[in-house]
């Protein structure tokens, strides 16, 4: 384990920079109020192209930064901080590290596009209320000259106005990633705006014909493929939800810090200052257990699978912690529109539930440990 | 047959012959009857079911005769609420009036001021808000600002309350306002009752995280309070208003609050996640939550039954009402929390196909303020430690 | 529901009263510090059968005094209070119950005896670390003139001693319950002292013959009659270990009363005094849960198998509470074993053990409610 | 081959051929090399494991060579806490000389001081205890009654310590004592170090509820302590025994501390309770008290890593010590409570035939002083909110 080095340092210190100038709360605010549908604003796309930030876990010959998945996390822990929409972890980490590593024709010719903020790609993964990646119930049945797809995807983030779908299927027992224009028949994307207003859309498959090319892997490399862009994901997705519990925390510490009740500063009470300070150290060391998970996939580790479910896990359960202990402190005003809190609150809780919850991760790291 | 048996034939016959089928409907929250001056019955069985109930007193069954109630003993009002139950008939009318206004009124008001306000409560014909918080003072609620200046035949009132509580949808506001200027924080203050449609008095709905405002911010422009409308004494309003906070406690605690309405946690989870081969739940984690949870439940549902019974053997709750509160609403954080927890995505869709798109979740965000509304569970901890446990400072 | 009447009143209050006299803490403390090994003082057998407690349980017909279990739970919590050892709850408790539902002359012959202070009979029923009354591997071979016992038997509390040993064995798939003289041929009864200096013994049966009519129930009816027993159990257990925790809790709270730090009593710590309140909060929900549990046993209610592990689940968390703060709230001095904290929270902890832990009784409420 | 791999080299054959097999085996709290005047050595091995570490200077690898330690690098150090682990190697001596007095001379003694009392903490010579606590001041630590009364060539000291760890087994004591009576509570204390053959000291063992009796009640009856055994300034003590906190926290704090000697938890309890058909622990509830434990443990384990990164990278600590000290002391109590339960009750036995009987109770039961000793959490949760949340009050 490495506190930042001076890259990294730079990495954290510019997401950290650009996000709180141009894509502050305030905005995501604004486009909930625009009664935006997508969820995002599709100009960051450019913004974040430029920065590198949507290459970022491409190789160069893609015109990737190949800066890595630490970088990666700390670039989704500003957005969470300043609850900054855009397809980052949908199109730059999950569907860019899979591409990675299908690799073939379909990185050559989407890596670039990606990187260049040209091109939204969604992963059309889950099938129910709960993330279970091992119950894949669509169909991708092969053909003399392609294959015909069949299924119902739920809650695919992004997924509305993508310019590809990465739709995860079953050939019998193989598993199929099939890339998918959205816009063929037999596709149809249905928008679902989510409690945190950002969008994930059901996409129907009826009898979706797409070329034996369009299979960008199959089998053990398709398992491979999306083992690694969920390991890349969670991790990711837990460096954000940190980001989102931390600034919820600096929030409600600052509230206590200057708000007046009972004629006292109300951080005079120690109450409050022991729950406070607890949920600092629960912060201090996420933020640990967040950075190993990112450093491990970063170094191709084996325990990588294991930390980033924790990672996963953990995040989930203080981002509760702060969310919950800042609406009880602040009081009745944290129950107010007009405060951050609540829109914390639900991101924080589509967060928890985006790529497997604390259960789900849990569970497996008992199975794993034997238990 | 006793009495009490012949009671329950008549009341089983008079709810057979006027409780109309819709009314024995499962109800969502647009389906309460508030009563009031702006009311629109949302059924023309709604407006039946109040008529007859509040013919009869049994809007409010336990009030005196006299005064628009229906006058039954302890015995009577129990066999009336299970005949109720048995036949799931609604409420005919919920309102403040009836939780909060009245019992304070029979408590501290003048004959004449029972025999004015209460029948237009019990008849649903006035609908009340309560008007206690201020910005400036939530938790700590003796702080208050709102001036009521006395001009002789009147009291000029001034001034802001926050989380009133439908005040846009009210008529008249039970409003707490500092009278006497000198002296100290909780004797100066006093219990005035006023028209929300006069002169000087507006409202401002607060939007909350979960999109619906059911709360207002409430302005007083030198708004005129005829003297006669005060309750009890001047400068008594703290006594009465702790009387109603521990009345309010007590209902926002017990299992039966409007708020708990239990959703079927169990059969939702099942039917979300499934179950394994060895037919548990197949999420273990989450249901190790819910087995603590459901252990919690049984003991806090046993907890309101004995303190019911404590009650019933003529016992004041007291400083015990704070115990209900933070044990009940803590429970139902948990409770909406698992609701949300196991139904997984489909509970976080805000906007979707389904009518009740969201639901879940708003209920999950709604019940967040279980812990601050009716004194937060800090005070309510703070009570208990001085007052049972006697606790120094 | 019902708070207490009449008579249930001069229960706890002679409970109360006498306990406080006659065997408070320090009487156990000496009992410890004496050796002693069977973990309670005989004599007290004479006492508690004269004051009707023996034979609580017990129809009139044998002498009992037939109060129930109500006024049994409130001797029980009296106990845990005080810390008073006694075959309170392994005779006068499970095995009283258990003869009563299995009735003929096994209760006729020892039904009185255990009223009348002269019995000490111990069941014998767990075989593992953990309580799991459904695994049992001790057989009962039936023959011509009587049954054979194999098997060995951990924990049985207040074996050591016992008059006699209610023997829980399996006939192939039939439950059989034997009353077994612990002095016959085959059966060695092992000492332990546990944690909380009472004894739980070890009892091995090798190739015991007993009579016929030493079984004194089969089949259905011995599911029956150990079940009933051990709702008994655990709703009189849970009683004692509320008890246990009330206790506990008091000597804290009074603590917090009259122990100055920084210069002010440590009661002015608002932490201390949130924490202290939470308590007291579980404290009275469970004592109703117990309650409520112990009425649904005397009502014969067909919900008394739920409550009595409800109420052993809850009992054993807020025992853990209790006796967690209680320690931390003294400080080092609680760690002492000049302070009674550490009786308290070695008693806790083995009823926390005792006839099921928290975790065994939710799972069985979970899988009761489909879960 | 860099200096750093000769180095590692080096270690390793010099370990291969200095440990003997028996100081390679796991280590029970009997094991444990104290030194001292009156240690009795548990084995000729441990004796000469010490003898030979002592000359190498590597009981105190980072202290300088003059003061007896073995002056190596912080890369030496890695590897060679690297390859003592490699084989398993025991630590050759612990002690409060190392841990605590040692780092506080380094800082704040004299050169005389650290030529004389170092080298004899490194060889094991002298063992020391740590003279803090007292019965009236346990939390409140600055409110300190001892007196050490100025007589001209010597302090008189005078008072009673209390949770002096093994005091009866030590051969000096180093003591927090209060010289300058008219000062305020913090800057009248001063930090002295005796022998505790001198005249005037006894102590008396605290038997805790394990039945252990790791601690002493200290009693000081004028007793004569040479004007130069004081460590710094007159009136300076306080400062060197916050430097001390500090550095115990961290201690008590890290994931390695001998306290948390990790347990084998997830075999333990699949021991103690078998796995069900499909493979689980066959107790889904603890299975997922497990589960809870296993995240945190290893987010806990992340963060000492981050932070010896962090102080490898040349930052100080400071507050955040307490940070440590709370996390990990809390998981602890959590760790020997699980591996209790999983146990059941055979890990409630106190008294049988098995030779280790008692010791997974008794360890949890030492575990509750893990959240008090060293600074309660209470007190590390005020230190964080004000040091760095900057809470007010």
């Amino acid at each position: 384990m490495e506190i930042l080095n001076e890259d990294m340092g730079m990495v954290a210190e510019s997401a950290s920079g650009l996000l709180a100038k141009s894509h502050p709360i305030t905005t995501f605010r604004a486009l909930r109020d625009s009664g935006s549908t997508l969820g995002y604003d599709k100009a960051i796309l450019g913004e974040m192209a430029e920065m590198g930030w949507m290459g970022i876990v491409l190789p160069e010959e893609v015109e990737g930064a190949d800066f890595g998945f630490r970088a990666a996390g700390l670039i989704a822990e500003e957005m969470g901080k300043n609850l900054t929409a855009g397809p980052f972890i949908s199109t730059a980490v999950l569907s860019a590290t899979l591409l990675r590593h299908a690799g073939g024709e379909a990185l050559a010719q989407w890596g670039p596009r990606i990187a260049g903020g040209e091109a939204v790609i969604a992963l059309a993964l889950e099938e129910g209320a709960k993330h279970r990646p091992k119950s894949i119930a669509t169909t991708a049945s092969k053909g003399a000259d392609g294959f015909t797809l069949n299924g119902r995807k739920s809650f695919v983030v992004d997924g509305v106005e993508a310019d590809r779908l990465i739709v995860v299927a079953k050939d019998g027992d193989s598993l199929v990633l099939a890339l998918v224009d959205p816009q063929i028949a037999g596709v149809s994307v249905t928008s679902q705006v989510m409690l945190d207003h950002r969008n994930a859309a059901v996409v129907s498959l009826d009898d979706v014909k797409v070329p034996l090319e369009s299979v960008i892997a199959e089998g053990e490399s398709a398992e491979e493929a999306l083992n690694a862009a969920l390991q890349a994901g969670r991790a990711v997705a837990a460096a954000e939800q940190l980001g989102v519990a931390k600034a919820a925390a600096e929030q409600t510490f600052e509230y206590l810090r200057t708000r007046k009740q009972f004629g006292v500063l109300i951080g005079m009470f120690q109450t409050l200052q022991h729950r406070a300070a607890d949920l600092y150290c629960e912060l201090e060391q996420t933020s640990s257990l967040v950075a190993e998970a990112l450093v491990a996939l970063d170094q191709g580790r084996e325990d990588a699978d294991a930390l980033t479910r924790a990672a996963k896990a953990k995040a989930a359960r203080v981002g509760r912690q702060a969310t919950e202990e800042g609406v009880q402190m602040h009081g009745g005003i944290g129950m107010t529109d007009e405060m951050d809190l609540g829109l914390f609150m639900k991101r924080d809780r589509a967060l928890a539930e985006f790529l497997g919850d604390a259960g789900h991760h849990t569970e497996w790291l008992l199975r794993h440990r034997g238990l | 047959m006793t009495d009490l048996e012949q009671f329950r034939e008549e009341t089983r016959a008079w709810l057979e012959k006027n409780c109309p089928p819709e009314m024995r409907e499962p109800m969502g929250e647009d389906d309460i009857c508030w009563g009031g001056r702006k009311f629109e019955f949302s059924s023309p069985a709604q407006k039946q079911w109040l008529q007859a109930n509040a013919e009869r007193g049994w809007t409010v069954p336990a009030w005196p005769k006299e005064y628009g109630g229906g006058g039954l003993s302890g015995p009577e009002q129990k066999v009336l609420a299970e005949e109720m139950r048995r036949i799931n008939a609604r409420p005919p009318l919920q309102s403040f009036g009836i939780w909060m206004l009245g019992p304070a009124l029979l408590q501290f008001g003048s004959e004449e001021q029972k025999r004015h306000y209460l029948p237009q409560i019990a008849r649903g014909e006035i609908r009340w808000c309560q008007g206690y918080s201020e910005p400036g003072a939530g938790s700590d609620l003796a702080s208050l600002q709102t001036k009521g200046e006395d001009k002789g035949d009147h009291f000029e009132v001034t001034g802001q309350k926050i989380w009133t509580s439908y005040a846009d949808k009210a008529d008249w506001i039970f409003c707490l306002v500092r009278t006497e200027p000198d002296e100290k924080k909780h004797t100066g203050i006093s219990f005035l009752l006023f028209d929300m449609e006069s002169e000087g008095v507006s409202t401002k709905p607060i939007k909350l995280i979960s999109g619906a405002s059911p709360f207002c911010e409430t302005f007083f422009d030198a708004v005129k309070v005829p003297s006669e409308q005060i309750v009890g004494e001047r400068g008594q309003g703290w006594t009465i208003a702790k009387y109603l906070l521990t009345h309010e406690r007590e209902m926002i605690g017990g299992s039966d609050s409007a708020i708990f309405a239990k959703s079927d946690l169990v059969s939702d989870a099942v039917e979300a996640i499934g179950l394994d081969e060895s037919g548990r739940l197949d999420d273990p984690m989450m249901r190790a939550e819910l087995g603590a949870f459901l252990v919690d439940e049984m003991a806090f549902d046993a907890h309101v039954a004995m303190t019911r019974a404590y009650m019933r053997a003529g016992n004041e709750l007291g400083a015990r009402s704070a115990e209900l509160k933070y044990l009940g609403t803590e429970l139902n954080k948990r409770r909406q929390s698992l609701r949300v927890g196991a139904g997984g995505a489909n509970d976080l869709v805000w906007e979707g196909a389904s009518n009740d798109a969201g639901q879940a979740a708003k209920d999950w965000l709604r019940s967040k303020a279980n812990s601050i509304e009716g004194g937060t569970s800090e005070v309510m901890l703070s009570i208990l430690s001085k007052a049972i446990l006697k606790m120094p400072g």
